[in-house]
């Protein structure tokens, strides 16, 4: 049977718009360094290794043999996960499911995109069905629009509720993550006045682009023991990947992948009130509207709640439910690593170790990931191997 | 391949640029290459039904996310349908077809045909977002000049007048 | 209409993934190539743990992890350790019209290989353990072939 | 380790140019599969795919196969590379004791896209693609430094070609079947010597299917189970000049982990088969040395044995490999598929007779750099 499994260590690179300094193996290299470190490892004590990308991003095929010149991994065993946006979820899933196989017992599990090399509006447009829908795809802009139209349409909700979560998302990464990419406060007034690229989504709603790097260390229980007195234990996973075309996914007003996966994945952590129970949220939130409209999805609000729930201001920092401590996706988005990213900050968070973004006392953390067709991945980890 | 100069410094950084170029002879398979023959030569929009559900999901494929069985029936839909989602697409980017920019801007919708319980992704004629609502009527215009190709056998959905 | 699976042919689209990239070199690999582009010079990365020059240099050894800092310049000749002659054309991509002559060669000074194209050859006459010089380019622009290939050695 | 079966497997007839989508040839092994194990999707309670986005020319190609597989009602993950490493993944998810029955699909269109441009991207953007690099004379340059150290001659890498297609007559799935002499081997044409067409696999589309289950979800169905006793995955470093070409280390490695699980000590006594990754003919040869079916450079004196030919004592890819089929992705989960039906006693005129434990390997990257072991038993 499976094992207790939890993480020991967390690096990620200060992400950038371009990093011409590194190559990619050296960009992987900074954060797997600082991963090991942060849990007092050496490379010849990981023992297997997951790493993930967007292949068409940098245009380099079987990224997992490229990859092992980011940490040495001659003679390692190293398989690749891909699933688009939730890539970085899908590496740190792999990687829990690596130690808690008990095939291996300390798994490193990289994300990792160098967005900068190259258009990556292009390549994640060559995510549609190439017969039927990609010449009319906008990228992944306009498919959040497009759900965020119908969801204003349903709920009246507004482009400045929407803005409000890009408010609170950028403001967390200037001021509180030395990492984040976009460090700069704004204001609904700036996010407001910021160009449509897609309507109703704005500028200053979006993401950006990142250069950057996640590598997060897993452990089976008796070695994570061994590794730190603190470590983050993975108490739920959930996934859910439907579809294949996006016009069956995408004209929903909701995220029905999330509603499936946070369900899963409370239900194996034993969470019942999530509203209550989880102390802090990295949420991959690529837009502003994203974190109104699927706030419903993980039972944080009533269906179509979200416009109330975000200005109640209950996720701020000093709120009940802190979401995106980091700045979240609004303030970075290294596309392979984002969802790592999330994961890595929740784990910081129940480990006492997220610094200037720590969310006091922080015992249970929610990280999910988003991608592909609208699908989502959820991990909860907690200070402790169970819920009290 | 070219070296593209940063800086010109001893610590001046370079880096190695090339248009990747890779063809593909994508294959329509069995459902959807009947799709395209039925726009190509009758300018009618098929379906496809699952023999459980009874659902009609546009365009056709093999199987039936759900039920999880094969689909077994193809029905024609309507050429008129409502809006579910839409956007009016501004961002630049590059179109992976030819590596020449994307032209913009363009209405990406979400259509729902009459007769589908799925939404099929097009364009708009209209490219105003004031003028544009989920859950308004269109019906699609189709191409004189047909190729077999969904692109451009429909030349886009037209908002229907109301009245 | 019913389902006739294999009824008709399949419709193929024609259609390409075309894209710019602009892959960065890093601090390692920019010196690596200003060194060929500017002055000629094939420049290798030692391991002081390992004792290994590796060319192309890297930062992190790849079998150690320990950051390389020990730059060591290397000379335009070597040993070919392995070749073959590519005969089957692949468009856009290949350096040369088939047939060509591709190798792997161990610099002198270095203790890894070399992969580099093989020119001024008879292609029925290449042999594993031959020694081969480097032909740089005359305008050189930081990249691989700023080194046009490896010829045989003059005895 | 925990009991874990392998309970179903299905695949495509393997062939260039197939009519059929990606979808659609993942959905009909998907439901091979199934039906072979007695079972329906909601006995599946999670899938692991394999897709490559280069191959099938799409970012996110797990998406094209997502409703096919099965995969848009229960957990799923994407491994991007060879189908042993799915069904390491599918294995791990069960053990995990998250999961009961993991099925796992792998497909690739090679007729899609162009290979020579497709492998070419597995190389180094910064120093190695300008050159021209692809699977084929990548491999040369290894086939060359191989059979140069060892004595290896090319009558022996064309002896491999010989036997895998004529096992090939015996596999309704294979894609090239023939009857040839060493004679047609040396022959054919040179693609980059010392690799010939007939040394080269060939382009080809096809689907495979296979479902994972802990051990008591094995009693629900009447097929003969088939045990995973071991698994090993490796890989080299990555620049093919540091790597030492003609070293078999990683594929070492992957075996020994396998054979340590396994409890194997003696393989080419304690094995019935092998079906191994032969992209070349002459990684036959250099596989079974790292295998340690023979000693390093033995791979020839191997195939003059006879004993890897059907009737021998330790027949190699008697479905006739990868040098008879070559779906990439879904090659590593056929040669799984493959050993399964030899270890049930359902692989019909390429039966081994009295096969107990069967080795299935995959490979990954260019020239060898990954590598996948399984060891299964009856």
């Amino acid at each position: 049977m499976g094992r207790r499994t939890a993480i020991v260590g967390v690096g990620q690179t200060n992400h950038r718009s371009k990093i011409p300094e590194c190559n990619g193996q050296e960009l992987i290299a900074i954060a797997v360094r600082r991963a090991l470190d942060s849990a007092g490892l050496t490379i010849k004590d990981i023992d297997a290794v997951v790493v993930g990308n967007m292949d068409h991003f940098e245009s380099i095929n079987y990224v997992d043999m490229w990859s092992v010149l980011g940490f040495a991994g001659y003679m390692k065993p190293v398989l690749k996960v891909t699933t688009g946006g939730t890539t970085g979820s899908a590496v740190g899933h792999a990687g829990f499911y690596h130690a808690a196989s008990g095939l291996f017992d300390v798994v490193l599990a990289i994300g990792w995109e160098q967005n900068s090399e190259s258009d990556t509006t292009a390549a994640i447009v060559t995510h549609c069905e190439p017969l039927i829908e990609r010449d009319f795809y906008g990228g992944a802009i306009g498919g959040l629009a497009s759900q965020y139209s119908a969801y204003m349409d349903k709920y009246g909700a507004t482009e400045e509720d929407a803005a409000l979560v890009s408010v609170r998302d950028r403001c967390n990464a200037a001021l509180y993550n030395p990492y984040a990419h976009l460090r700069k406060t704004v204001t609904v007034g700036d996010v407001m006045s910021s160009p449509y690229i897609a309507y109703p989504l704005r500028l200053l709603h979006m993401c950006p682009r990142s250069d950057g790097a996640c590598a997060v260390i897993f452990a089976g229980e008796e070695k994570a023991k061994k590794i730190t007195d603190r470590p983050a234990w993975v108490l739920g996973v959930g996934s859910s990947h439907g579809a294949t075309y996006l016009g069956d996914a995408i004209a929903i007003p909701g995220l029905p992948s999330l509603e499936k996966a946070s369900r899963d994945a409370y239900k194996m952590a034993g969470i019942t009130n999530p509203f209550k129970q989880i102390d802090v949220a990295e949420l991959y939130l690529p837009a502003g509207s994203a974190g109104v409209a699927w706030m419903e999805s993980m039972g944080f609000c009533e269906e179509g709640g979200g416009p109330k729930f975000i200005k109640s201001g209950v996720t701020n920092m000093d709120g009940e439910l802190p979401i995106n401590p980091s700045g979240g996706v609004i303030a970075t988005n290294c596309i392979g690593a984002t969802g790592l990213i999330r994961i890595g900050e929740a784990a910081l968070q129940v480990m006492g170790k997220a610094e200037k973004r720590q969310v006091p006392g922080a015992k249970v953390a929610l990280a999910t990931g988003f991608g592909g067709c609208f699908w989502s991945d959820v991990t909860i980890l907690c200070s402790q191997p169970r819920l009290d | 391949m070219s070296s593209q100069k940063q800086k010109a410094e001893s610590s001046e950084l370079l880096s190695i640029s090339s248009i990747v170029d890779v063809p593909y002879n994508y294959n329509a398979g069995y459902y959807v290459s009947q799709y395209l023959r039925e726009l190509k030569e009758n300018k009618r929009i098929l379906g496809v039904k699952c023999p459980k559900c009874q659902k009609v999901y546009v365009p056709p494929r093999v199987v039936c996310s759900q039920c999880f069985v094969q689909t077994k029936e193809f029905v024609p839909v309507s050429d008129t349908g409502t809006v579910m989602a839409f956007t009016v697409v501004s961002v630049p980017y590059t179109n992976p077809n030819t590596g020449e920019p994307k032209k913009l801007p363009f209405t990406c919708a979400y259509i729902k045909l009459d007769g589908s319980d799925s939404n099929i992704m097009h364009c708009l004629e209209e490219v105003d977002e004031k003028k544009i609502r989920a859950g308004m009527r269109v019906r699609a215009v189709f191409n004189e000049i047909r190729t077999g190709d969904h692109f451009t056998d429909i030349k886009h959905f037209k908002t229907i007048a109301k009245g | 209409m019913t389902v006739e699976l294999g009824n008709t042919e399949s419709r193929i689209h024609q259609s390409r993934i075309r894209l710019k990239y602009n892959w960065w070199l890093g601090n390692v690999g920019s010196r690596f190539y200003r060194e060929l582009r500017d002055r000629c010079k094939i420049w290798g990365i030692k391991c002081s743990k390992c004792q290994v020059v590796y060319v192309p240099p890297k930062e992190n050894c790849p079998k150690c992890f320990c950051q390389m800092n020990d730059w060591v310049e290397l000379g335009n000749t070597g040993t070919l350790i392995t070749y073959t002659v590519v005969r089957y054309p692949v468009p856009s991509i290949q350096p040369q019209k088939p047939p060509f002559a591709l190798g792997i060669i161990h610099l002198d000074g270095a203790q890894t290989g070399f992969p580099h194209l093989l020119g001024e050859i008879d292609l029925e006459k290449i042999r594993i353990g031959m020694r081969v010089q480097a032909v740089f380019q005359d305008v050189r622009g930081g990249n691989l072939l700023d080194i046009k290939y490896f010829k045989p050695q003059k005895e | 380790m925990e009991r874990i079966a392998i309970i179903g497997v299905a695949q495509t007839k393997y062939q260039r140019n197939s009519p059929s989508s990606h979808d659609e040839m993942a959905f009909e092994v998907a439901q091979k599969a199934l039906e072979g194990a007695g079972l329906s999707i909601e006995d599946i309670d999670n899938t692991v795919t394999c897709t490559n986005d280069f191959w099938d020319g799409r970012t996110i190609s797990c998406m094209t196969i997502t409703d096919a597989s099965g995969s848009s009602k229960v957990p799923t993950t994407n491994v991007e590379g060879d189908g042993t490493l799915g069904v390491l993944m599918g294995l791990m998810r069960i053990l995990s004791g998250h999961f009961k029955t993991t099925l796992v699909v792998a497909q690739s269109k090679g007729s899609v896209g162009i290979p020579g441009l497709i492998t070419n991207a597995i190389f180094d953007p910064l120093y190695e693609r300008i050159l021209g690099l692809d699977g084929i004379n990548s491999a040369a340059l290894q086939a060359r430094l191989y059979m140069s150290k060892y004595g290896i001659t090319e009558e022996q890498c064309a002896r491999v070609s010989v036997k895998n297609h004529k096992n090939a007559k015996n596999n309704p799935y294979a894609q090239l079947p023939l009857d040839i002499t060493v004679k047609d081997v040396l022959n054919s044409r040179m693609l980059a010597d010392p690799i010939k067409l007939l040394d080269a696999s060939p382009i080809s589309d096809g689907a495979c299917a296979v479902i994972l289950a802990r051990e008591s979800e094995t009693r629900k169905i009447s097929k003969k189970p088939v045990w995973i006793k071991g698994v090993g995955h490796c890989s080299d470093t990555y620049h093919l000049g540091d790597r030492d070409l003609s070293d078999v280390g990683a594929l070492q490695s992957a075996a020994k982990r396998a054979y340590d699980m396994a409890g194997i000590s003696n393989p080419p006594k304690e094995i019935s088969l092998a079906e191994v990754y032969d992209a070349f003919s002459y990684m036959e040869l250099m596989w079974m040395e790292g295998l340690g079916f023979c000693g390093r450079g033995g791979g020839g004196a191997l195939i003059d044995s006879g004993i890897t030919e059907m009737g021998g004592s330790l027949p190699v890819n008697p479905s006739g490999g990868v040098l008879s089929a070559h779906p990439v992705l879904a090659a590593g989960l056929a040669r799984i598929a493959e050993s399964v039906l030899q270890l049930r006693g359902e692989a019909g005129a390429r039966q081994v007779a009295g096969a107990r434990v069967a080795l299935a390997h995959g490979i990954e990257g260019a020239c060898g750099q990954g590598h996948c072991v399984f060891v299964l038993k009856s």
